[in-house]
């Protein structure tokens, strides 16, 4: 089926929801969701539940562009991609799934922000959550940077698992990155200089959150509401049950590369997570803001990326407190 | 016993009784400077079922000829006309047999190309590997032979291709003086069995009085007709008879005077 | 007398398999020694530089350790289907390139206008990285399988088309002119002569194909990951996100082993090639 | 009489060229016409689909959306910077794949025990994505140049070696025996003898190669991104992240164009050497 | 004026006087059934200086042997000794020209491979090039020139190689009767200034009778050297003097024999 015939389908019809997450630490919520089928049983028999797994954000945001999926768990850094290349039609949130997750993670002996001055540091990716978080602390510190690498820190855009990999052999001298690399980076040697939490009021910032198109909200927003009942029953489970979600989330993981991570590493990174059902709309676009700030994006505006009816009617419904855009 | 037509190609009137005409034919390779006239306006006429044989010192334009009467290359000049519309049949100067295939092959692959029925085609080609003399060699590759093992391949291969006119470059080159008897009177006889008409180059003077109805002499850069012989010896006719041997002489020392006169 | 019987270096060793009427034993031994010292001296190298403390176990394991991780993968069911998903995904992506990519080259090899249209863009096309195709391939395909495949025929047919016009283009005239002379004309010109003239050029064309298509599934493998479908590139970028260094080490000899079965099906056809031309006896 | 003069289609397409004669302008046409064709088939079918309305904008940009993104690209500095990098990037990985892949393939086409040895290795090497060498090349050259270097020319030597052997083993026997009559052994035969009579295969794995060689680049250009120092693999990235399509589309445009820059190049030396051996008058 | 030894091949003594020596040479192409003999313990001297002419019927070996004394092959069983180490220097039957080279490339090649200086290899190359009658064509690619042009840039760049023996595989086989007349003249004076040992194979028995000291006749598979004449003719001889025939009928005459014993 393709997106224009799901979507266009009458609302009583059977539907299939095509669902996109990443198979790691971040998308837990998913994971445990689809594992656990807290989804389906929200959805209940007439929708039908078809995952898709992705490697990277710009396959996600391709995939619910052309109609391949109909809503997909990403980051906030493609969230704001796909809203402004879509001018603001093509795609809205409607929940958060995590907050945190982030570390700045330097050599030993550099213990304040004076000590970067001439130093390499990674980020995963130029304009990504993380570069912009480095970026914007380093400017507040007085140290300029440059989007192509110069001022007063060099910062080099590389590939998570290559950084933990130069960073071992001394090549770097720090990283601003996701979890769990900031956990490994640790444990090759390295000392968290930055929290991200530390940063943001309350702790909290968003780094997962629930993206559907939105032809297929429009056309089934009682699915959408239904996808997102699940959601709220898998971040509760999570948060009641963190050993058993980490064990699920482990085996997700091991399915891939035939290999489960170590399941210490993994409690190690879970601690820095929180899973909650609040997109934590203020960190997205104070995000861009920074973003902006430092150069790295043109003016956005994101006013009516969110569409958070569903996801306050089902909390309503749970007794919970309702969240704002 | 022989008649010597005046120099400068044959003058005769067109009838039905063609089987290929060349008329004003030239051939220039390449251009500017560097260009080589290989043929220069030849005309020639070959009645069915006559075997002419071609003569002429080396590089004077031989192959050039044959493979435009094949039509393998254009005249840069010139018209040729084939009876029939058939395709002649051409026994190239090398053996240019395909490695890729084996001897027996080699010589089916035209039948194939005309799909042949496979039982008809193994027959003909054992026949023909016979009257090559190479019945025994029929699995092996082209690789395995000798010169003039491959030669002799090449000949049964244009033999396969039943064409009714032959054309064929030095085929005898490579062999010694009893195989390429016993071949003479091979290819008398298929010739004269099929009707073919046969166009021969040669270098063995002899060879051409041995089988020729007519011998057809070329001179050098530029190629063209110095003089046409007629062979009246009667057939059955031997190699080292003195008739063959008088008509040789005297086409020979045709050919050494142009080949004085232009240099080799 | 005294004759001038020496042969340099590089020339005896041509020679030496020349020389008929080694035992079968002696043949195989001759294939596989060469083979297993090299195996060993890769193997110790990475051991000494191992003992050497060079780099942190973590970043370069030592070589038990990875084969240790290559015992038990090989005892999953997960590694097996892995290894069965790609390579049905890369042969049948192979195949549909290799058709593709003969029909294309044939026809831009002979037919002077395509040439002249399409020639330098087959090139272009082939150097063209694989991640450049996948949104196009979403759009296309959405997601599944066919996505994938439709990456790896845009990663190898242009190989294999490249190689088809070297082959056709050095196809002895003699041998064409002979083809024509029997009445070879069109297809069955090429089916005939043009074909098996070029056959040495097309196996080479498509071993790189074989190459291309491997790289570029082992890239689109990531680009949409089938559920419940284990597969070999989504593994390697799996370890290598995991950052298991003896993982990704051990699945590169995966890797390389199927290389070099898939070589071993190449160079067989080749050398049969070569042995019925009569090349192998130079 | 009604001589059988006609010749079927492909053949008379072959034929075509053979006519002498053309004038100089005529040949750029003949070249040219078959070129604008394609493209223009290319952006109408694009321009159609569009219209059609089939994929919204930001999906499937328009053509003039993507011309607009290239006009407004040549103009900034970086664009140029961009390709200047790669480009003396791709080189420079290309010469030493070249020397390595040349000295390799002749080495292992001619010494049985190498062959032996390394023989199905080239190949199983050739099939390893690049990114299965990011650790390798960061271990061994930490953050610089030369880690990309180290992947362009993993990825680009085993090809050309490949072509090399290729073009060793079909070089004919005879010739080579006719070397070796006159004296020619070792180097000597080599120089005079194997390498001119393999060069259009040698040609052919050096345009296998560059392909290699550019793919591994723009995929190598992601493993270290160095500072001040715009490249068009790190582009193609970015824009690829920012969901850029029209960006996307338009960097595809330049590597295209380079594409067939670097196909021309090898084409003429190509055509070169066929009109030297007398091939393309077939 | 000819001296027929026994058939079975020379029993002389050995002597300080032999530049080729072949004792016992088998040669046998692949295995099993499908094994050929073409060459059948074949003993064989040659003195310094002598001509020596090898005639047979076509497959019989004769290539076979020539690559062998080349040191191109290695034989099944005996031993071939060439004098003072020399490597001889082979004209193969087909011209094997380096399609990448011009024709001056081509005959300077072995000039190079020995160092000779540029303008001393220019000058002899010229030389050359009017010895087989092609001073036009330095420039010419071998893909442009006829077939009897080939071979005779083939006997030039043999003739490159300055080496005191020579091997030459019918290398007048393909042209025309005046041509060759000329290069037997050619290869007869270059034969006697530089005082080489020749092997010489031909299916021409006159051109043997010709040019030889010796003809030495091959039977067929396995080849084996059946007979062996002096030919006693003063020089200057001429192809076409009695002598020359009546040794040729003699020859041809076992030869036809040998032939007509083994089939072609
Ligand atoms: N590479 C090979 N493999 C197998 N058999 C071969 C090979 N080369 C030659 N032969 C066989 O050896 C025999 C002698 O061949 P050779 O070329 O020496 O003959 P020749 O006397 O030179 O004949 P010709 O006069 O026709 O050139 C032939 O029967 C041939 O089939
Ligand atoms: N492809 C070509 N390009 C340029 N010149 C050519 C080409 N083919 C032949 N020639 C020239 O044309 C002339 C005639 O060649 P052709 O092969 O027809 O001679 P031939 O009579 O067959 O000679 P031979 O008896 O030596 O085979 C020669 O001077 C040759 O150099
Ligand atoms: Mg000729
Ligand atoms: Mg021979």
């Amino acid at each position: 089926a393709c997106g224009g015939k799901s979507g266009s389908a009458a609302p009583s019809g059977p539907v299939t929801l095509r669902l996109g997450y990443f198979p790691n630490l971040t998308h837990a919520t998913a994971v445990v969701g689809v594992k656990k089928n807290f989804f389906a049983e929200r959805l209940g028999g007439k929708v039908k539940l078809d995952t898709k797994t992705f490697n990277a954000g710009p396959e996600a945001v391709e995939a619910l562009f052309s109609g391949a999926v109909d809503a997909t768990y990403i980051g906030p850094n493609p969230t704001v991609n796909a809203w402004q290349k879509s001018k603001g039609q093509a795609v809205r949130v409607v929940a958060g799934a995590a907050s945190g997750g982030a570390a700045f993670v330097v050599k030993p002996g550099i213990t304040t922000p004076e000590q970067l001055k001439g130093k390499k540091i990674a980020s995963p990716q130029l304009g990504n959550t993380q570069d912009v978080a480095l970026r914007y602390w380093l400017k507040q510190h007085g140290l300029n940077t440059t989007k192509e690498g110069g001022g007063d820190v060099a910062i080099l855009p590389q590939a998570n698992p290559d950084t933990v990999t130069a960073f071992g052999t001394g090549a770097i001298d720090g990283a601003w990155v996701p979890e769990p690399y900031a956990s490994r980076l640790v444990k090759a040697g390295g000392k968290v200089l930055v929290d991200e939490r530390d940063l943001w009021p309350g702790g909290r910032f968003v780094v997962t959150n629930l993206l559907v198109s939105t032809k297929f909200l429009k056309a089934h927003p009682d699915v959408v509401k239904n996808l997102i009942a699940g959601q709220v029953d898998a971040n509760d489970f999570i948060n009641a049950n963190p050993a058993e979600a980490q064990q699920v989330v482990n085996a997700a993981l091991g399915e891939l590369s035939g290999k489960a991570p170590d399941p210490a590493q993994t409690a190690d990174a879970w601690k820095t997570l929180t899973f909650l059902n609040d997109p934590i709309a203020p960190s997205l676009r104070d995000g861009a803001k920074h973003a902006e700030e430092v150069g790295l994006l043109q003016p956005v505006d994101l006013t009516g990326i969110y569409d958070l009816g569903p996801l306050n009617a089902v909390l309503k419904a749970r007794g919970e407190q309702e969240v704002r855009a | 016993m022989t008649s010597v037509l005046p120099a400068g190609g044959v003058a005769e009137q067109p009838t039905d009784r063609t089987a290929v005409r060349l008329s004003g034919v030239s051939k220039v390779y390449g251009r500017g400077p560097a260009a080589v006239h290989a043929l220069d306006n030849v005309s020639l006429d070959v009645a069915p079922g006559e075997f002419v044989c071609l003569v002429g010192a080396s590089g004077c334009g031989k192959s050039t000829l044959l493979s435009l009467v094949a039509d393998l290359d254009r005249p840069t000049a010139g018209t040729i006309e084939v009876a029939g519309g058939a395709r002649p049949g051409l026994m190239f100067q090398e053996p240019a047999l395909f490695p890729w295939l084996t001897v027996a092959g080699n010589v089916g692959l035209p039948m194939r190309l005309r799909k042949v029925s496979r039982a008809e085609r193994a027959e003909r080609v054992a026949e023909l590997l016979r009257t090559v003399h190479l019945d025994e060699f029929g699995r092996r590759r082209p690789h395995q032979l000798s010169g003039g093992m491959r030669q002799r391949v090449a000949m049964a291969r244009t033999l396969a291709l039943d064409t009714p006119v032959l054309l064929m470059d030095e085929p005898f080159g490579a062999l010694d003086a009893m195989t390429r008897d016993i071949l003479h009177d091979e290819i008398e006889r298929i010739w004269q069995q099929r009707g073919l008409t046969v166009l021969f180059v040669t270098h063995n003077v002899r060879e051409a009085a041995r089988l020729g109805d007519r011998i057809v002499l070329l001179s050098s850069r530029p190629g063209r007709v110095v003089a046409d012989w007629r062979v009246d010896v009667p057939r059955p006719r031997r190699i080292d008879s003195p008739e063959i041997a008088a008509i040789a002489a005297q086409v020979t020392d045709r050919l050494r005077e142009e080949v004085r006169r232009h240099g080799s | 007398m005294g004759a001038d019987r020496t042969i340099a270096g590089l020339d005896a060793l041509d020679l030496a398999a020349t020389a008929s009427g080694e035992s079968r034993l002696a043949k195989v031994w001759a294939s596989a020694w060469p083979k297993l010292l090299a195996l060993a001296f890769v193997l110790g190298v990475w051991q000494v530089v191992y003992w050497s403390g060079w780099r942190e176990p973590w970043v370069l394991p030592a070589p038990q350790e990875v084969f240790a991780d290559l015992a038990r993968a090989v005892t999953t069911a997960d590694f097996w289907r892995a290894i069965a998903t790609t390579l049905r995904r890369g042969l049948v992506g192979f195949v549909l390139a290799a058709a593709i990519g003969l029909v294309l080259g044939v026809a831009v090899a002979r037919v002077r206008p395509l040439r002249a249209a399409l020639g330098s863009a087959i090139t272009a096309l082939q150097t063209m990285p694989s991640i450049a195709w996948f949104p196009l391939a979403i759009l296309l395909f959405q997601i599944s399988e066919n996505a994938i495949l439709f990456v790896v025929v845009l990663g190898a047919a242009p190989s294999i088309a490249n190689g088809v016009i070297s082959g056709v283009d050095y196809v002895p005239p003699l041998l064409l002119r002979a083809g024509r002379n029997f009445g070879a004309r069109g297809l069955s010109l090429y089916r005939y002569v043009v074909a098996p003239a070029s056959l040495p050029a097309i196996v080479s064309g498509l071993k790189q194909g074989w190459a291309f298509a491997w790289r570029s599934l082992l890239a689109g493998e990531l680009l949409v990951i089938i559920a419940q479908r284990p597969a070999l590139g989504v593994r390697l970028q799996g370890l290598r996100e995991q950052n298991d260094a003896a993982g990704v080490i051990s699945t590169m000899i995966v890797i390389f082993v199927i290389g070099v079965l898939a070589d071993a099906v190449f160079s067989s056809a080749d050398r049969r090639l070569r042995r019925a031309w009569g090349l192998d006896q130079a």
